[in-house]
């Protein structure tokens, strides 16, 4: 209670500022909508936005979990060979510096504009730098004495990977997921900026902008946000439920 | 707060030039070559105005900066800016440059399709953005329901979804994406495309045309004497402007260019000779006054035509003054007076060639 | 046979390098079945890097080593040993019980009697309400309990402890020198143990070895005889004396 | 140097993958379940490298300066929007992260809405933010704002964990010092929280490049990378190298900034090696 | 004038709720000036939590402190008292110089004063050569004797130190207890030594004082009186029964 409280009341408080400075300050609708207006807006549009938010939705998860395993598989391999991860390291580093979204036009022409791959691979391409590098930093840091006793227990290269490298990376896995699962959201929705089918959320915002209609734009926001927001809640749930040792230390 | 009026100065009162902000709808390029001689010819300075021109951008809604009062005029398409002003912006039509629309659907010339009717069952692209109403509009009065008897497909900013024939039909405005298509090689052959290789839905013929271009003055501010006298000066230079690059137009492509357009030469040429073609000739008393039959259409259009989500651009018949013709008259009358030939109907279309991209 | 035999190891790390250490030189040490001895010596001298060439973790630069009449890497692979090190190395991802069932399971005992043979040395180490802990819950005592539960779980021969009792309070640590020396007894387990405890190394062991540091060398080997190992071997005067002349083998 | 070296190695690597594919990939793509799983590999869709270096060389337009120049400008341009996007949402950071480390109530009501803030898409934002421009600021200031609004979350986050990182016996022995928040703050939290703020700085600076990569097409701001590829863009139809060349430029940038925070780092963090602590 | 007394003291952590912890229970402690007082009892006695409160890092529940004749509060504000904790605490971003220079930095003490004070310290603790390095570059022994420079270095008439000698070998420990005792000897100073080492407290202490836990509570106060504080000093059968005494006060 003590720890939903103050963002609750936080929240409503803003909301409120918002309402009044808009009402009082006589600002119009198309410059900043007031939040009953969006309010209103989303209850006319719910099932528009349910359907966007599913669109987008799908893709950020299809593009969520490819990148993501593509990510532990690249750690994998890299965290075995001395050389590959040498060079990975540093390159991934450079490509995590691009501004990865403006790849959107190339790989719709690369692909195909109809369909939802380019978005997808936006998001896979976008997910994988912080799952990768945290992932590969977890599967590295094995302390010396773990290593040294599984030696002693003459474990094999894979049994050590299996019962050390694997659960001591996880909570490097859920970091890098945390950071991802947001960022893969708002990657399937400013992707849809560069063309691309028009079923999601983006495409419905910069759609309905387009028609000055931003009580109804700011619906579909809400509707992003609460998308980004369930995605990053389902990734701490599913931490908190793959690494039971850190969560009963709070207790 | 947003529509405070600042009380407009009487333009030329003082000697001094009143200075004016333009907001156009996207990046500088022949589709406002008209606004951009008149600056640069001096015809607004003529007028006692020292214009300034905004350049657009995905997200600047040009009506909206108008109606918050950040530029004193804005170009824009007329469904989209009633749709505005549905939403409470208050803004008029006080001058349609642009009398015909621009919008192409376009296929292949082998697809056999030749009218909205044989888009049914096909892969259609379109932009969205408010940007495909024409074509929905022309596909409903062709018997076809947009939703369910073609695969809508979003375009992006290049024709490459048509080139590689993803999709059967694209959206393309006569004086930029169809150049596009004239302007990309054809790898079979290793020439240039061909009008001959394309098919072209214009939707004027099919009558699902919607009124585009027009200048957009600020509603409130109109009860202004001084704001009303200056936007008959700001019309009669436009006009002069529009006049002037009908009759030079490799004149006109090179201001452009030297704003600092990167689209090519050529191109913008093949821009400047189609945009010319939706001005000229003007029918009736002259350009930009508003013909309320094309006027009548485009309302009707966006009250009732549905898009997949099932919106239309407006809900309800536009209150109050959405446009006049009072200014635009008094402009042409001025220009006249001044000796601009305002109707152009001896107008005639040049032939441009364009070369591989448009260089 | 003998538990550990070790001839002229030297050990040399980073060889040829600006920063080479020369950890070990010219060690010999003998222990003998059901021996306990313990290693002594300033910081540094080598006592981990001889336990960890025992253990066949690292190898030597010189010299040979065997355990249980068969070359140390033989017996690594066949697990004739069980190690506990300075630090506790639990494994923060499972339990209390599953920590101490990890060796048991890599020699694939079945799953009930892990859990039993578990149990009991977790009884035996007084952590028996915490098996179904997280290691971070605990203190750093009861982990290094743990560990020692651990490595005393799959019952080798051969015992490797490496200061296992540095963490834990006085009590604790009397009761848990007790409970190891009545395991080594019972079992005829042969253990070598490293400490920094001069009372510990005396009290514990048949014998305690001296080391000096750079080089790491055996400088003396003390036979201990107490009466008893227990509350009057603690008050014995051999025991003083004892502690006294390691104390003045680690001055010389 | 190894460092370098790997770099080197790795591009050459991509290179060679991409020319490969070129060469072996069809060139309709490959569609399996009628889901396009690879690339087409014609000229349109993945032109020679040597057709985009060489397309750096060629004159932009006939007549104009050589492509080159033109995305070397651009990238300049932006590099100050980023600049000072960057700066200010650091700043913006850094303080959001010392109230809501200073006090309790004001981490429990901001955080969640730090984190939520990252979920509203730019989209949404940017026709708000771009009416600013020309009015309450440069509209190329509009631009560093969203660059700002994207760059402030890693940091704030980032240096909350650090300031919070020190253990309790270091805040205690402050304590026992009789050391007010203040001086705690500077002596203790501050430099405690570099290995934490770094990395979370280079989030920032990749934030800041696609804030105002796209906050320049969206405002509609001339002169800058961004620009450039919604422009060249256009022209893919045909001339596709050319946007690859704008690519180009967007990486320069990335690499540009990545070095600057980079160059930050080396000498306060000369001390220890490189340790890498993640943020959120 | 009396360096701490303590009278009544009660320390409940996370009072009123599930995990409510009774960590110390009406604990009364009188140190005299210049009294060197060793605080032994089983891990989790409250040792730590003791000191903590004499040092005002806490609050006590119920109960009094007082520091040199003021309440601790006060006399923390005045820095009457240097500390070192359990773990070493060293901030790894700055050099070991200072890492001791930094109580002085804030004391306002001169650049050049601070320098040479520092320098001093870390003779004294056998470091003189490392003062340009940073912890992470040292042993956890060496760490743990900077910390002990850092607490001597402000010459501060009560020292509070929280097992500092826990990481050190044997030989090094003992000459540090030298070191400890001559610097309480020639400024005066009073001092308060949690240990859990018995040998250690009955060596150092003018009195052991001996707790056991759940609730904390002080048990017995043994006085020790050695001939001298030297080898000589441990070998003395004072010593041995001193060491005997405390290790049955902590078995009641
Ligand atoms: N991996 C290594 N690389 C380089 N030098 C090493 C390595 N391991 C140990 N040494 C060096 O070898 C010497 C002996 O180290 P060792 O750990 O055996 O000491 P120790 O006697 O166990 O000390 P302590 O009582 O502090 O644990 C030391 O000087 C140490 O610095
Ligand atoms: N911050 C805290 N919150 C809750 N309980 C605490 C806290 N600090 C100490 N305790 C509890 O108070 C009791 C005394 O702890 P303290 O650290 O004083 O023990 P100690 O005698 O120093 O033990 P050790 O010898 O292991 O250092 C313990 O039961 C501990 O669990
Ligand atoms: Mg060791
Ligand atoms: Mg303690």
């Amino acid at each position: 209670m003590r720890r939903v409280l103050p963002p609750v009341l936080f929240g409503l408080l803003a909301l409120v500022l918002w309402e009044v400075f808009v009402t009082a300050g006589r600002v119009a609708p198309f410059i900043l909508p007031a939040p009953s207006a969006i309010g209103a807006q989303i209850v006319e549009q719910k099932q528009n936005i349910w359907d966007a938010a599913l669109a987008s939705g799908a893709n950020a998860l299809v593009g969520l979990i490819g990148g993501t395993l593509l990510a532990v598989l690249a750690a994998l391999a890299a965290s075995r060979s001395r050389f590959l991860g040498e060079v990975s390291i540093p390159f991934a580093a450079v490509v995590n510096a691009l501004p990865i979204i403006a790849l959107a036009p190339i790989l719709n022409n690369m692909f195909e504009s109809t369909s939802s791959v380019p978005r997808r691979l936006v998001t896979g391409i976008v997910v994988f730098f912080p799952v990768f590098l945290n992932l590969l930093r977890g599967l590295r840091e094995v302390s010396p004495v773990h290593q040294e006793l599984m030696r002693t227990y003459a474990a094999s290269g894979w049994t050590f990977a299996r019962k050390v490298r694997l659960p001591g990376a996880l909570p490097h896995l859920f970091t890098g997921l945390r950071q991802a699962s947001s960022l893969a959201v708002i990657a399937a929705v400013v992707a849809e900026y560069f063309g691309g089918l028009q079923d999601g959320l983006g495409a419905r915002i910069t759609s309905a902008a387009a028609f000055t209609a931003y009580p109804r734009a700011w619906a579909f926001v809400a509707g992003a946000c609460l998308l980004g927001l369930t995605f990053y809640l389902v990734t701490l749930l599913l931490e908190r439920l793959a690494t039971p040792w850190k969560q009963r230390l709070i207790s | 707060g947003t529509a405070d009026t600042p009380s407009t100065p009487a333009p030329g009162a003082s000697g001094a030039l009143t200075p004016i902000k333009l907001q156009l709808q996207w990046f500088y390029q022949a589709q406002f070559a008209g606004y951009i001689a008149a600056v640069d010819q001096g015809f607004y300075k003529e007028q006692g105005l020292d214009v300034e021109l905004l350049e657009g951008g995905v997200d600047i809604v040009p009506q909206t900066v108008l109606a918050t009062g950040k530029a004193d005029y804005a170009i824009a398409w007329v469904p989209k800016a009633l749709a505005s002003r549905e939403q409470g912006a208050g803004i008029t039509d006080v001058g349609q440059i642009f009398a015909r629309s621009g919008t192409y659907q376009v296929a292949w010339k082998d697809s056999g399709i030749t009218k909205a009717a044989d888009l049914k069952g096909k892969k259609v692209g379109n932009w969205g953005f408010g940007n495909e109403f024409e074509l929905f509009a022309g596909m409903t009065k062709a018997g076809l329901d947009p939703s369910k008897d073609v695969t809508l497909v979003q375009q992006q900013f290049d024709m490459q979804a048509l080139l590689k024939k993803e999709i059967d039909a694209a959206q393309a405005m006569s004086y930029n994406e169809y150049a596009q298509l004239l302007e990309a090689k054809n790898p079979a052959t290793g020439q240039l495309y061909t009008a001959d290789d394309f098919a072209i839905i214009d939707w004027k013929t099919e009558g699902s045309s919607m009124l585009q271009d027009a200048v957009w003055a600020n509603t409130e501010k109109l009860n202004d004497p001084n704001y009303q006298a200056q936007t008959v000066k700001f019309l009669t230079a436009t006009i002069k402007g529009w006049a002037y690059c009908r009759d030079n137009p490799e004149k006109c492509r090179d201001l452009v260019v030297a704003k600092g357009s990167k689209l090519g030469k050529s191109h913008q040429l093949w821009q400047m000779n189609e945009v010319n073609k939706l001005v000229w000739p003007a029918a009736g008393a002259g350009i930009g006054v508003i013909d309320e039959a094309a006027w009548k259409q485009t309302v009707e259009i966006s009250q009732t035509t549905k898009n997949q989500t099932g919106d239309t651009v407006l809900k309800a018949a536009p209150e109050g003054p959405a446009y006049t013709n009072d200014y635009i008259n008094q402009a042409i009358a001025q220009a006249k007076a001044a000796g601009v030939d305002v109707t152009g109907s001896a107008f005639q279309p040049a032939t441009v060639t364009l070369t591989e991209g448009g260089a | 046979m003998t538990a550990v035999v070790v001839s002229g190891l030297t050990k040399v790390f980073n060889q040829g390098r600006g920063d080479e250490v020369l950890a070990l030189s010219e060690v010999d040490l003998t222990v003998g079945d059901g021996e306990f001895v313990s290693l002594i010596g300033p910081s540094g001298c080598g006592k981990s890097t001889l336990l960890r060439l025992i253990a066949d973790l690292i190898e030597p630069t010189a010299g040979t080593v065997t355990v249980a009449d068969r070359p140390a890497a033989q017996a690594r692979r066949e697990q004739e040993y069980g190690i506990a090190f300075q630090q506790a190395g639990l494994f923060e991802w499972r339990t209390v019980r599953r920590n101490v069932e990890l060796p048991l399971e890599l020699r694939g005992v079945s799953k009930a009697e892990r859990r039993a043979k578990a149990d009991r040395m977790l009884e035996l180490v007084g952590l028996a309400d915490f098996a179904g802990h997280y290691p971070g819950q605990l203190s750093g005592g009861m982990q290094q309990r743990v560990a020692i539960a651990r490595a005393l779980a799959v019952q080798p021969p051969l015992l490797l402890m490496d200061e296992p009792f540095g963490a834990l309070d006085e009590m604790t640590r009397e009761r848990l020198q007790s409970e190891l020396l009545s395991i080594c007894a019972k079992t005829g387990t042969s253990t070598v143990f490293v400490t920094h405890s001069i009372s510990e190394a005396v009290f514990l062991s048949d014998r305690v070895v001296v080391m000096s540091a750079r080089p790491g060398r055996i400088t003396a080997s003390i036979e201990v005889k107490l009466p008893s190992r227990d509350e009057a071997g603690r008050q014995a005067p051999v025991y003083f004396e004892k502690i006294t002349e390691v104390r003045q083998a680690l001055r010389a | 140097m190894r460092r370098v070296l790997s770099v080197i190695a790795g591009l050459i690597a991509a290179a060679l993958l991409w020319e490969g594919y070129k060469a072996a990939g069809d060139p309709e793509g490959t569609v399996l379940f009628g889901v396009r799983v690879l690339p087409r590999a014609d000229d349109l869709s993945m032109p020679h490298l040597w057709t985009i270096l060489g397309r750096l060389t060629d004159p932009e337009m006939t007549g104009g300066r050589p492509v080159w120049i033109v995305v070397l400008d651009a990238c300049l341009f932006t590099l100050g929007i980023t600049a000072a996007g960057f700066l200010a949402g650091t700043l913006i950071g850094l303080v959001l992260a010392a109230a809501m480390q200073r006090f309790r109530i004001v981490e429990r009501g901001l955080l969640p809405y730090v984190i939520l803030s990252q979920t509203v898409p730019l989209v949404a934002l940017a026709p708000l933010i771009a009416g600013w421009g020309g009015t309450l600021m440069p509209p190329w200031a509009s631009v560093s704002v969203i660059a700002a609004y994207l760059a402030f979350f890693p940091v704030a986050v980032g240096m909350l964990r650090g300031l919070q990182s020190p253990s309790a016996a270091g805040a205690e022995l402050m304590r026992s010092y009789a050391a007010g928040w203040w001086r705690t703050l500077v002596k203790l939290r501050f430099p405690a929280a570099l290995p934490y703020l770094f990395p979370a700085l280079r989030l920032a600076g990749a934030a800041a490049v696609v804030g105002a990569v796209v906050g320049e097409i969206s405002t509609g701001t001339r002169g800058g990378i961004g620009r450039l590829i919604i422009e060249y863009s256009r022209e893919a139809t045909s001339d596709p190298a050319k946007v690859y060349t704008a690519m180009l430029g967007a990486a320069l940038l990335g690499l540009l900034v990545a070095g600057a925070v980079s160059l930050l780092e080396l000498p306060l963090m000369r001390h220890r090696r490189h340790v890498e602590v993640v943020t959120l």
